[in-house]
């Protein structure tokens, strides 16, 4: 029989794959699609919040999984015993025309309703628990509000009042106090995004004129990878941000520095290596499969490295002369260096942009060859992106019809707003990286 | 072709004149409708009002669909058909808008919202 | 089941349908049962706007007119009035009663639709609250426009409806009727049109306190199409012999009918959560 | 039919009346006018079912370039826009453009089979179906070829992401405008269903006699005609937005963009059992067929259809348990979405038992149908993980979800729909598909889709958002991404062996003998493939498996029959109905209108508008006429010189 040929064909393959299959785990190569302890990890968390989540996740698991092997088992039990052995056996006697047994109807119905129970009392504590900060623990909680831009986060600090210029801002990298519950407002200005940082709490949805709320806490001072989470257009993939806990000496030093404003750089030093972080690599080419997160040191201590002012290597004049493109380049426009310059909302604030691991979203590492690479084409690094193509009317680095759209010439090209030399882009790198 | 076999007798209906029937219901829904008008000018509580309002509106459009639209002659499964529709659309529409109390949902730019009295978490 | 009808027709039950209800009724009954969906999803939204409005919202009770809409409610009504009528005198074979009752149905929505859009106009220039200038003028002029809408499409039926009842039993012997027919939907349509205007051009004269005469001077076209359309539909619908409408066309009557008063039966819902409930 | 219609059928003694040009009826039965003026529902169904397996393609093509790019991290095969167009066209066609309208094509074609009628109840409304879905099917894809490009905002389109602001050129018009040609596609061919399923019974069809594929058609076409008007007001909105400035989802006045979440998943969630229903009608007429015995509970298994339909009403807002809404009305939907697990479970439970005892013959049809119970239970099983609302904080919007949902649509739906083209096969095309190359493509297809999807169930707990062009190489996804490409390369073989092999068998198969199956419903009582008038008398029904009754009561059935024959004489032969030109004007009408309203082009609507009402008006006018046919005793047409003119 053809059908009984293929079958003993397939299980022959079937078993060769499975040596295959064994021999490659064997020999450690790296198969294990399974594994599930990356950095936005939903199941090696790191929280109060997104533990109960996963626990919450491994209940669903085991109820659904035993009744996935019982019903299987049933279901393979009749597939095997009934199957026709034979065209004979096909078109033999029609079996008994039995039409439905009640009892069994209900009895499964019942087990089903049961099952769900299982399910369904541990999600409404769950609801009720991840909803809102635990009354005993409420005294403690630490306040951040959280606001989604095209294509990145500003972080505001309501506790931090500057004399003077308001409230503490920065972006893209979130610092909060560990151990310590942290109540996060969320809001959007422009499209919805979503708020996640899957070790510490699941997501929740930032909402234009929507006053949405999440809670977590850090276990323990780390260093956490956060992603939007709902789909907002162009450059949505590569919305990033990363959350930075510390313990409270930390903390409260990090947040002094931050109330300070920015560095004014007049006194020059010589160079010292600095740690290499690799977030994002731009020899990360394609077809580099496989685990390959290989930190130099680890990802907290590299984002302390980063807070470190590192006086000896500046070159106060190249400093000097970036601050002054800064300002003559309209970069003012949309970025604030409080203390220096601008007071420009529609980009992030770049007061202390030098102490942050990454920038423009958590893409790229902030490394000066990455900051130089994100000031020359902006648009190739991140598809759509606003500083490129301009905001709110704001214009970028094109320039802007009445209509707020980038215009055109006559050959369809683009009209250039911001025009940077390699010496502006040097300098203008120099003066970031000074602000720490 | 039909399971229903002439149960009914050629000319049946003839003899309810709907005329009148039509005739008085329209006044009586001219009527109920003065009366609504009527009852927003009251000085009694607003939930009074508001359920007071309800049931005469629900009133007239029983009427008209039962008379008006002759579900009352009709094979009943018409109406049920037609109530099929009617339930879900009205259960979303009621689920839907109290979706919107919740404090969690009410929209930061109202009024209400401005005034931080629903969501004090803002304040 | 016998191809050519005889005998007394059975309003309610057709034998050649599983149920007895004809296939018409229940499409219709059917498409009822969406609309409410439609129209629900569309009040909501409004109702949704209106319990959380925005500051700087224009606030309805100072926008709304109820004597206007109360006028206008009650001549739905009335309209859905006649549609019965209407299709009670097609169940009788009536067929004169059914044009005059048509006519007056379409006469009742004309002027439903004339408030709307005086009340339109009135909003945006008197109130100024328009579709674009705040959440308030988008849900209203959107609901309202589309069951405005609703009542045109209604109406243009009617007319096709009342049209239809005019075709020749004899096909052959009258090569131009089908041409007759489009034209006498044609002057139907201008008709109500030109009817509204009309009624809009004299109000806004009354109001503006101008004399009869700058009124014939400012709409003169109007007029004159409002007469030229009233002779023509005269005209067109004098008697041409046996006629192809009869109570086999009843079903199509009554189906139109339920659209009408569905129609209706959502004003009744609008004039309730969209303008009475506003005053308490 | 009702009363109106019989009336103008032109008999023998009627002489034909002149008409105007305009009311020209093509008469011609093959060739292309027949085809675009056809009102016979087993070609309206054909047409149907071809566009849908195009539109498959298309859709599938897109999902290769999409596994294509996310093959590797840091992938430059398309670019952001690029991919997020693919995406969402991906999304799109496969929903609307291929599983919807493939079960459109069963229900036309199987349904009026099952319940012994001639034809659906208004035959040209569902022309006009038809064509308007190509219309919705031509605006949503015609961006791929203009400068504006196809559009990128997602398959539900969040506002305000959706609105002039974020997305200025006419792609999202396409989507706005596409989707409501289709809805309204959708809620014609619905509502045709309905009335037919309700009125267009042969006698003695009883509602608990139904077949379960017919059962589900009805529940789908409730759940069409009542959902699809959330998402057309919905997509009025947007529309009005983009083209008139008003401030539905206009943040800046008070608009609320979370409305439209309401509203689309309101229409949303329904949507997906639109999906799932009919495939489970399906499955319900195989597993009978194949383990020859009549389906397990049939009464519980029918009402447990209609109280998932109902029950998907109550459920949308489990889409949106990110979205903030506080812990009660979390709770509610959570709670609601689970109970949907004990119905469902029930049509599982019943497939089971109607295996149980059985004799199960191994044929392709049953192949799938075997394939999908084990895929959509693990499909709903991550779907129960979702409605844990809490646990769904972490997988809404990763890869999890990509996972659930292609269980139940491909593991589902399409597992099931392609059990039904095999399994209907013989008797649509009167062809008999090999075993051994169905068999083979199902393998290939169930191989690849398992190796393909479950990787992204860990992909997703490992965090990789959905909707991504792109991903780090460090995250800890590269291997189960790579896997999941060559898994779709596998699962695209599979599909294309089972096409190949659909399109060989189509023109050159062996010639398959009547009930080729030994089936059960009354579809298997007609010659392969069915006449244009379908039964030559109109069957009586006296059992659930009307044809497995038929083929054990032969001589009380024949004598019926002959008795039915000659009362259909008698009255004149069978009523056949004239094809009409009206129902694809009126369809044009609307593209043009459609595309009018694209480029905010009043005119071209307007002129759209007038094409549509001309078209439908002299519809109206120029009646349900049609002609008799008259057969000998072989069922053969005896020509009938009166019959055309
Ligand atoms: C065919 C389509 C289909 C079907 C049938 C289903 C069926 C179900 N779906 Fe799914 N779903 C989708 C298509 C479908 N879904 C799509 C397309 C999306 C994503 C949309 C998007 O975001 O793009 C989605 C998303 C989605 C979400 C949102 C996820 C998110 O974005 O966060 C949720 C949440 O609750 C959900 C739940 C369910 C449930 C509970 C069922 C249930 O009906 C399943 C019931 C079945 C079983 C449970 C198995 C059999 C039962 C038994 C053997 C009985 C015993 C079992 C128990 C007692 C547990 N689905
Ligand atoms: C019924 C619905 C359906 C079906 C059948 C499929 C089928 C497939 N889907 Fe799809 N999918 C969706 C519905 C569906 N999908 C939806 C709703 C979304 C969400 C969209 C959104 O987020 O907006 C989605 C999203 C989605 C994603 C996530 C994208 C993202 O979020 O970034 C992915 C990624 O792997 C994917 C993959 C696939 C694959 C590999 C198939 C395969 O099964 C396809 C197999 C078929 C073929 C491969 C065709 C075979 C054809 C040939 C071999 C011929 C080729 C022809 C030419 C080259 C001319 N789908
Ligand atoms: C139109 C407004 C606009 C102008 C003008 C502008 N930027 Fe930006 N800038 C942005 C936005 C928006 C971002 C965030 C982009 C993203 O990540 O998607 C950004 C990001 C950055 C970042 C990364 C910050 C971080 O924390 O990730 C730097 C550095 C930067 N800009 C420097 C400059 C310099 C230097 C200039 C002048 C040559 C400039 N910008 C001009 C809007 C602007
Ligand atoms: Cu922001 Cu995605
Ligand atoms: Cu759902």
């Amino acid at each position: 029989m053809r059908l009984n040929s293929l079958l003993s064909t397939t299980a022959r393959w079937a078993r060769a794959a499975l040596a295959l299959a064994g021999t490659v785990l064997l020999t450690g190569c790296d198969l294990n699609f399974w594994r599930m302890d990356g950095h936005q990890s939903t199941i090696a968390v790191d929280g109060p919040v997104a533990r109960s989540q996963r626990d919450l996740f491994y209940v669903t698991c085991w109820v659904t999984l035993v009744i996935f092997i019982i019903v299987g088992s049933v279901l393979a039990y009749a597939t095997i015993k009934f199957r026709a052995r034979s065209s004979a056996d096909e078109h033999a006697e029609p079996p008994e025309q039995g039409h439905g047994n009640p009892m069994i109807e209900l009895g499964l119905i019942g087990a089903s309703v049961l099952a769900l129970v299982i399910i369904a009392i541990p999600t409404l504590s769950a609801i009720w628990y991840t909803h809102d900060v635990p009354e005993a623990d409420k005294s403690n909680a630490y306040d951040v509000t959280a606001t989604g831009y095209q294509w990145w986060f500003r972080f505001d600090y309501p506790n931090e009042q500057i004399p003077g210029s308001g409230t503490l801002n920065t972006s893209n990298e979130l610092v909060i106090p560990a151990g310590r519950p942290v109540r996060i407002q969320l809001r959007s200005v422009d499209v919805i995004h979503s708020f996640w940082i899957p070790k510490l709490a699941g997501k929740v949805d930032m909402i234009p004129n929507r006053g949405n709320f999440l809670w977590l806490k850090a276990d323990a001072p780390g260093y956490y990878w956060g992603q939007c989470a709902e789909y907002c257009g162009d450059s949505h993939a590569v919305m990033r941000f990363r959350v930075i806990a510390l313990g409270p000496k930390e903390f409260n030093d990090w947040l002094n520095q931050q109330m300070a404003p920015a560095r004014n750089v007049t006194v020059a030093g010589a160079a010292a290596a600095k740690p290499q972080f690799a977030s994002y690599r731009k020899d990360f080419k394609q077809n580099e499969r496989g685990w390959s997160d290989r930190f130099e040191l680890n990802p907290l201590d590299s984002w302390r490295a980063h807070q470190e002012v590192d006086a000896k290597g500046e070159d106060a004049a190249l400093i000097q002369q970036g601050r002054q493109i800064f300002n003559a380049k309209s970069c003012v426009n949309c970025h604030t260096v409080r203390g220096n310059d601008g007071s420009g909302i529609n980009g992030p604030n770049l007061t202390h942009v030098g102490a942050r691991t990454t920038i423009a979203g958590g893409l790229l590492e902030n490394t000066p060859e990455q900051v130089a690479r994100w000031l020359r084409h902006p648009d190739q690094v991140k598809p759509g992106n606003k500083m490129y193509y301009g905001v709110n009317k704001m214009a970028g680095y094109l320039k802007l019809g009445d209509d707020g759209f980038p215009v055109r010439d006559q050959n369809d090209n683009y009209v250039p707003n911001i025009t940077l030399t390699e010496d502006d882009i040097t300098a203008l790198v120099a003066y970031i990286s000074s602000l720490k | 072709m039909s399971d229903h076999a002439a149960s009914t007798v050629p000319g049946a209906h003839a003899e309810e004149n709907k005329f009148q029937i039509y005739v008085q219901i329209a006044m009586l829904l001219a009527v109920i409708t003065g009366v609504e008008i009527a009852v927003i000018g009251l000085p009694f509580a607003k939930w009074l009002l508001v359920t007071v309002l309800v049931v005469l509106s629900t009133v007239k459009f029983m009427y008209v669909i039962f008379y008006f639209m002759h579900l009352r002659w009709d094979k009943a499964f018409c109406t049920i058909l037609f109530f099929i529709g009617l339930t879900i659309a009205g259960a979303t529409m009621y689920g839907l808008i109290r979706l919107f109390d919740a404090p969690e949902s009410v929209p930061l730019s109202s009024v209400a919202a401005a005034a931080a009295d629903v969501r004090p978490d803002l304040a | 089941m016998s191809s050519t009808v005889t005998g007394t027709i059975d309003h309610h039950h057709d034998h050649t349908t599983t149920t007895g209800i004809p296939n018409k009724k229940l499409l219709m009954w059917a498409f009822l049962a969406s609309d409410c969906m439609f129209f629900g999803s569309l009040i909501s939204t409004h109702l949704v706007y209106r319990l959380h409005p925005p500051p700087g919202n224009p606030v309805p009770r100072e926008v709304f007119d109820v004597p206007l809409t109360s006028f206008s409610t009650f001549i739905l009504l009335m309209s859905s009035l006649m549609m019965a009528l209407a299709v009670n005198a097609i169940q009788k074979g009536n067929l004169k009663s059914m044009r005059f009752s048509l006519l007056t149905t379409i006469f009742f929505g004309s002027i439903f639709l004339g408030c709307q859009v005086f009340e339109f106009t009135n909003f945006v220039h008197e109130k100024h609250m328009t579709i674009t200038n705040s959440i308030l003028g988008t849900t209203f002029y959107t609901l309202t426009g589309t069951h405005g809408t609703h009542v045109a499409i209604g109406v243009l039926w009617l007319i096709m409806m009342y049209v239809r009842s005019f075709k020749p039993a004899d096909t052959g012997a009258h090569r131009l009727w089908f041409f007759r027919n489009v034209l006498h939907v044609a002057v139907m349509v201008g008709f109500v049109l030109s009817a509204i205007f009309t009624v809009l051009a004299v109000v806004h004269t009354v109001q503006a306190g101008e004399s009869v005469g700058a009124f014939a001077g400012q709409n003169l076209a109007l007029v004159a199409a409002f007469v030229v359309t009233l002779v023509a539909g005269v005209i067109l619908a004098r008697p041409h012999g046996p006629v192809q409408f009869s109570e086999v066309n009843a079903i199509d009557v009554e189906s139109m009918g339920l659209y009408w008063h569905f129609v209706d039966i959502v004003w009744i819902v609008i004039f309730t959560a969209v303008y009475l409930l506003e005053y308490l | 039919m009702d009363a109106t219609v019989k009336s103008h059928f032109t008999t023998k003694e009627e002489h034909a009346p002149a008409k105007p040009l305009v009311f020209w009826r093509p008469t011609a039965k093959t060739g292309f006018v027949s085809w675009l003026t056809t009102v016979d529902h087993k070609k309206i169904g054909f047409l149907y079912g071809l566009f849908a397996l195009f539109f498959l393609l298309v859709g599938g093509a897109e999902a290769l370039l999409i596994r294509l790019q996310l093959m590797v991290p840091n992938n430059t095969l398309l670019t952001a826009q690029q991919y997020n167009t693919m995406f969402t066209m991906h999304g799109t066609t496969m929903i609307f453009l291929a599983v919807m309208p493939l079960g459109a094509a069963f229900f036309n074609i199987i349904m009026p089979l099952q319940i012994g009628a001639r034809d659906v109840a208004f035959p040209r409304l569902n022309a006009f179906s038809l064509w308007t879905f190509v219309a919705g099917a031509i605006i949503l894809n015609v961006g791929w070829f203009l400068k504006d490009g196809a559009p990128d905002a997602g398959w539900f389109g969040y506002a305000p992401l959706t609105t002039k602001t974020y997305n200025p050129t006419h792609a999202t018009d396409f989507w706005v405008l596409g989707l409501q040609l289709l809805g309204v596609a959708s809620i014609a061919a619905a509502l045709n269903f309905i009335v037919t399923i309700i009125n267009l019974r042969a006698p003695g069809m009883t509602m608990m006699r139904l077949p379960v594929f017919t059962w589900m058609t009805l529940v789908t076409s409730f759940l069409i005609i009542l959902s699809f008007p959330a998402i057309t007001i919905a997509l009025l909105e947007v529309m009005m937005d983009r083209q008139f400035g008003t401030n539905f989802f206009e943040v800046s006045n008070g608009g609320m963009p979370i409305l439209w979440q309401h509203l689309f998943w309101i229409f949303g969630h329904p949507e997906v059992y639109i999906l799932i229903l009919p495939a489970m009608g399906i499955i319900s007429e195989i597993l009978p067929t194949f383990s020859r015995k009549p389906l397990f509970g049939y009464p519980i298994v029918v009402f447990s259809g209609a109280c998932i339909g109902f029950l998907g009403f109550t459920v949308w807002s489990h889409h949106m348990f990110t979205t903030g809404m506080g812990t009660v009305a979390t709770a509610a939907f959570a709670l609601a979405t689970m109970a949907i697990a004990v119905p469902t479970g029930v049509k599982i439970f019943n497939w089971i038992g109607t295996l149980w005892g059985g004799h199960l013959s191994m044929r392709t049809p049953m192949m799938f149908a075997l394939g999908f119970i084990w895929m959509f239970m693990i499909g709903g099983f991550s779907g129960v993980m979702h409605a844990a609302a809490p646990a769904d904080a972490q997988q809404q919007d990763s890869y999890f979800v990509i996972a659930h949902f292609h269980y139940v649509l491909i593991g589902g739906s399409i597992f099931a729909l392609l059990a039904g083209i095999h399994y209907w096969f013989p008797l649509i095309v009167g062809r008999q598909v090999s075993d051994f190359w169905g068999k083979l493509a199902f393998w290939v297809i169930f191989v690849g889709f398992n190796v393909t999807f479950f990787p992204m169930h860990f992909l997703g707990l490992n965090g990789m958002p959905r909707r991504t062009f792109t991903y780090d190489g460090n995250m800890g996804w590269n291997t189960a991404n790579y896997i999941a490409t060559i898994g779709a390369l596998t699962l695209g073989t599979g599909i294309a062996i089972y096409f190949i092999v659909m399109v060989y068998t189509f023109f050159k198969g062996q010639r398959a003998k009547r009930d080729h199956w030994d089936g059960r419903t009354l579809e298997w009582s007609l010659p392969n493939p069915p006449p244009e008038y379908n039964f030559a008398v109109i069957p009586t029904i006296h059992a659930r498996d009307a044809y497995w009754y038929e083929k054990h009561h032969r001589e009380q059935i024949a004598q019926e029959n002959a008795e039915h024959a000659k009362e259909d004489e008698a009255h004149g032969g069978l009523h056949m109905p004239f094809q009409s030109i009206y129902p694809l004007v009126a369809s044009t009408g609307v593209l043009i209108g459609a595309f009018g309203a694209c480029y905010h082009k009043l005119i071209v609507a307007l002129i759209g508008g007038s094409v549509m009402l001309i078209g439908v008006y002299l519809w109206s006018m120029e009646g349900a006429e049609g002609y008799h046919i008259h057969l000998d005793a072989d069922g053969n047409i005896v020509e009938d010189p009166h019959a055309k003119h």
